[in-house]
């Protein structure tokens, strides 16, 4: 099982192999916790110019001034370039002006589908998850997302329970017949590695391993026979400067302390 | 012919424009002024089978479950913004209590847009390929008169009431609102009444003379009410911060029933007015949630 | 990590951003803040083929009628505000020369909100009962799939351009709009491509200290003007009154194509820069048209 | 023919007759010229706390500080009560809570059908005329409208060429068949008298007379035989007060003058 590193925690490094999948220029939809970080971490390091969207009504281009736990803290509105609708911030993720978004997730299959609804246990409702929130959104429409989760058998499934938020529904084709107009995940960043997707079968591969993790342990936890890339490589620890950075948006370690 | 003031308690509001079983919409913004004063008079009323309407409700939702107020939700997310689950919630539908209509923040927003412009539905590209139409009748999957492809419709919710905490009204029902905006524009135009809870009550100059910044206009509202820290724990723009204790707090002070029990006989049945919740919150809480660093707006002229 | 400045001047905009042929978007905020400096502009370089889109457009859409620049419009009313039919278009449509896509306010407002939202259409109850189905196939009627009532559906306008007269903006794009709103920020989402022309060009810190009077977001505009007295004779808030008399005049230099064709040399054509047409305007017209009675707008403050 | 009257110019008597039309209290969707100042006249006299919603997304509820001629004049925008878009204005309209809005009108036909975009001759075009701009829209949505326009026989035909604005269509139950939710006019303003409309055949009835107007001119000024009420009034003429306020409303008489 992976756990903290030497070099930093655990959280600490998936946020900054979030922050990582961000080109600069690009137009990010925000989502919270981990992925708030992630953006913010790129904004600070390799993307200046990204311009982030948040589902409440804030377009914002320069990091907040001070840490914040979540993104209707003042601070991310402060010196935003826009304060708008939700309606507003949505149709521009509805009309294609979105490069990327993240998504956290409760339960996830080998297509990238997402559950954070509800965990059924003998066709009966197990546990009920808060629901969708924006991700549905983020998932059908985003030219791509990127899905940050914890690597346990029991949340790596064969099938979800329900699909809160759309992968790759059951392989090629499938989005293009349900109507979605674009995009798809792109990478699962998780606690033991990162997966994307085979651009034929739309099936995740194993591409990248934590420090620490085996291939045997990331199958171990996984609930159906996973793939791996023939390119599989080790993730790299975050830069020294990435930590800082990283430590000064987050300096009680809320988020990412171990 | 100066109009009549709107101007009375929260308990009042409440008492007249909430009937058990009305549908409600609040947290209209999300994270930022969620209406907790009148969540919590709500929950002192003891109101019954509300339905409660919103895109997201951070921590209110689940205190007003936790009160036995509510039958049902349309919601797209209903938890604790920065610990996760919310219990109260979870027990409700876990049990079978509590009623869902599964929505995402896009279909909430449409819903109420729709609402709002007196359509029976808005289309919408979200939600195809998921699981949402089978736990929400209020979405159809529709094909395009004009592209042939398939959408979305949202059928539009029109919510008896409409609960806005806004930064600052007149007594007319004229109030002012910044920051992020969330749906709460359409929010009101679609409710057949808004209650207005504000930070301040001012003089109608202060509002015209920025009527850009009213987010509804006043001949629509119903009530206002005059709630100091009104959306306290969550933050205000132009007046207090977030405060993340009381939301890590409230976890663990809802993990059982027993201890929501606690918690409520606490925050909420001992609390009757303003003066009380302040009290409560103690000197230093307020002190530290209070903003440092101001940044004033430039103004604008609307003269002639 | 400066961004690049988007300031140029109009023509090197109208330029780069309006080919023949182009679908634009203007007079958004119907009666105020029509960028007229940027419809001269765009007769002076004598684009063709353009279409026009906008809910109504005061006498601008008639004046680039008249330069012969106009194929198609897609627009609720054209004319004259106060003084009624305007002859360039009356002409042009008459005689065949000018395709004309009928709408009401409602549905262009729908059409932009569709363009703006990303769906290909938007519901509504107007034009039922109505010809304007019969001169604008992007109306159709539909049944709603909840209710089974007849709808009107408004297919999706999604400019090329968008051309926004503002008050003020940064040279990124950001810029403060106020007064009535109109369909500005659904035509600027809708859009391609966004043309801010402002009355004056500030420093990124006015437009920070109140992110909800920006108009749409700055990386999402593609040229900045400064374009001072641009809305000319319409009125500005915040800058100038409508000059009443430029529209009664101008209906008697519209009457035939021979005295369209003078006013247009020496309104238009022998106009370079703002200077110019400033000059041309004369300083008695200037200052009586200048803001008399002012109203600052009270401050809100976005600090943390 | 009408014309203008010992006390006031004919433009002067429709604007206070439709002022008239204007309760107390109601939600007014105000148009351009004439109507706008019958609005205003209606707010410093019988009507204070009605309410006036602009289609460029103004509401106000207080008369402007100065004489305007259209309704996008800054005074008109003035401690309003609501600065928005039309969007936002128009779904006021569209979910039913205008009371009563006014329309101008080029041509109109025995059941209110308005026209004010193409007057054909012999099938082919002959006028383009400004086309709908909000008229369409209140003619369908607010509870009733006013319909104020020149008396002349080439605009009362028997069917309009065009209908902008719906009215009655082909008299009763076409609008709910047509779909529409609410609403039909409920008067028409004229240079020469005022008409309603029977509340059975939906078929327009002339109802009062102006100075000087008999039901003789009215009827040779009217291409179909127009239906005269049992109780037919003379139109009351303007008091003192209603015309100092439209005097102050119109100092020039740019719209009520002779």
């Amino acid at each position: 099982m992976a756990t903290d590193t030497d070099c930093c925690t655990l959280s600490e490094l998936m946020v900054v192999a979030a922050a990582r999948e961000i080109a600069d220029r690009e137009v990010v939809f925000v989502g919270m916790r981990l992925p708030l970080l992630g953006f913010l971490l790129a904004k600070r390091t390799h993307a200046p110019d990204a311009v982030g969207i948040y589902e409440l009504g804030i377009v914002r281009d320069s990091p907040a001034p001070e840490p914040i736990l979540t993104m209707g803290d003042l601070p991310n509105l402060f010196k935003a370039k826009w304060l708008s609708d939700t309606s507003d911030v949505m149709g521009l993720l509805q009309n294609g002006t979105i490069d990327v978004s993240f998504i956290g997730g409760a339960q996830v299959d080998r297509f990238g589908n997402l559950n954070t609804s509800y965990i059924m246990s003998s066709e009966k409702l197990a546990t009920r998850l808060p629901g969708s929130g924006g991700a549905c959104d983020l998932a059908g429409l985003s030219k791509r997302h990127i899905i940050i989760m914890a690597h346990e058998k029991h949340r790596f499934v064969t099938k979800v329970d329900y699909i809160t938020s759309p992968g790759y529904g059951n392989g090629a084709g499938w989005r293009e017949k349900a109507g979605l107009p674009r995009g798809g995940p792109s990478a699962v960043i998780t606690s033991l590695g990162i997966m994307r997707f085979d651009p034929v079968s739309k099936e995740m591969v194993l591409v990248s391993i934590h420090p620490d993790v085996t291939a045997r342990n990331i199958l171990d936890n996984t609930g159906w026979q996973l793939k791996i890339s023939d390119m599989l490589e080790k993730t790299p620890v975050p830069t020294e400067y990435e930590l800082k950075v990283l430590r000064e948006l987050d300096p009680e370690g809320y988020w990412t302390g171990s | 012919m100066a109009p009549a003031s709107k101007l009375i308690t929260l308990s009042e509001a409440l008492n007249r424009y909430v009937p058990d079983g009305a549908e409600i919409v609040m947290g209209t913004s999300l994270e930022t002024l969620i209406p907790f004063a009148a969540g919590h008079e709500i929950m002192r009323q003891r109101k019954r089978n509300l339905t409660l309407i919103g895109p997201i409700s951070d921590i209110l939702f689940d205190q007003i479950v936790g009160a036995g107020c509510v039958g049902k939700i349309r919601a797209a997310w209903v938890g604790n913004v920065i610990t996760g689950s919310s219990y109260n919630f979870r027990r409700a539908v876990e049990g079978g209590d509590l009623k869902m209509e599964d929505h995402s923040n896009l279909t909430v927003a449409m819903a109420l847009k729709a609402g709002a412009m007196g359509v029976p539905f808005m289309p919408a590209l979200t939600g195809l390929g998921s699981d949402l139409f089978k736990t929400n009748t209020s979405l159809k999957k529709i094909t395009c008169p004009f592209t042939g492809k398939t959408l979305t419709a949202v059928s539009a919710i029109n919510p008896d009431v409409a609960i806005i905490h806004a930064q600052r009204s007149d007594e007319y029902g004229n109030a002012h609102f910044w920051g992020n905006l969330g749906v709460t524009s359409d929010a009101c135009l679609a409710s057949r009444y808004i209650i207005i809870t504000a930070e301040e009550i001012v003089s109608p100059d202060v509002i015209e003379s920025d009527p850009n910044r009213v987010i509804t206009p006043g001949f629509r509202v119903s009530a206002v009410v005059h709630a100091p820290w009104g959306a306290h724990p969550s933050p205000v723009p132009g007046y207090y911060n977030r405060d993340h204790n009381a939301f890590i707090e409230y976890r663990s002070n809802s993990k059982t029933p027993q201890k929501f029990e606690k918690w409520m006989r606490d925050w909420v049945d001992n609390v009757k007015t303003s003066d009380d919740y302040i009290r409560l919150l103690g000197n230093e809480r307020v002190v530290k949630l209070k903003l440092i660093n101001h940044l004033l707006s430039e103004p604008v002229d609307y003269g002639y």
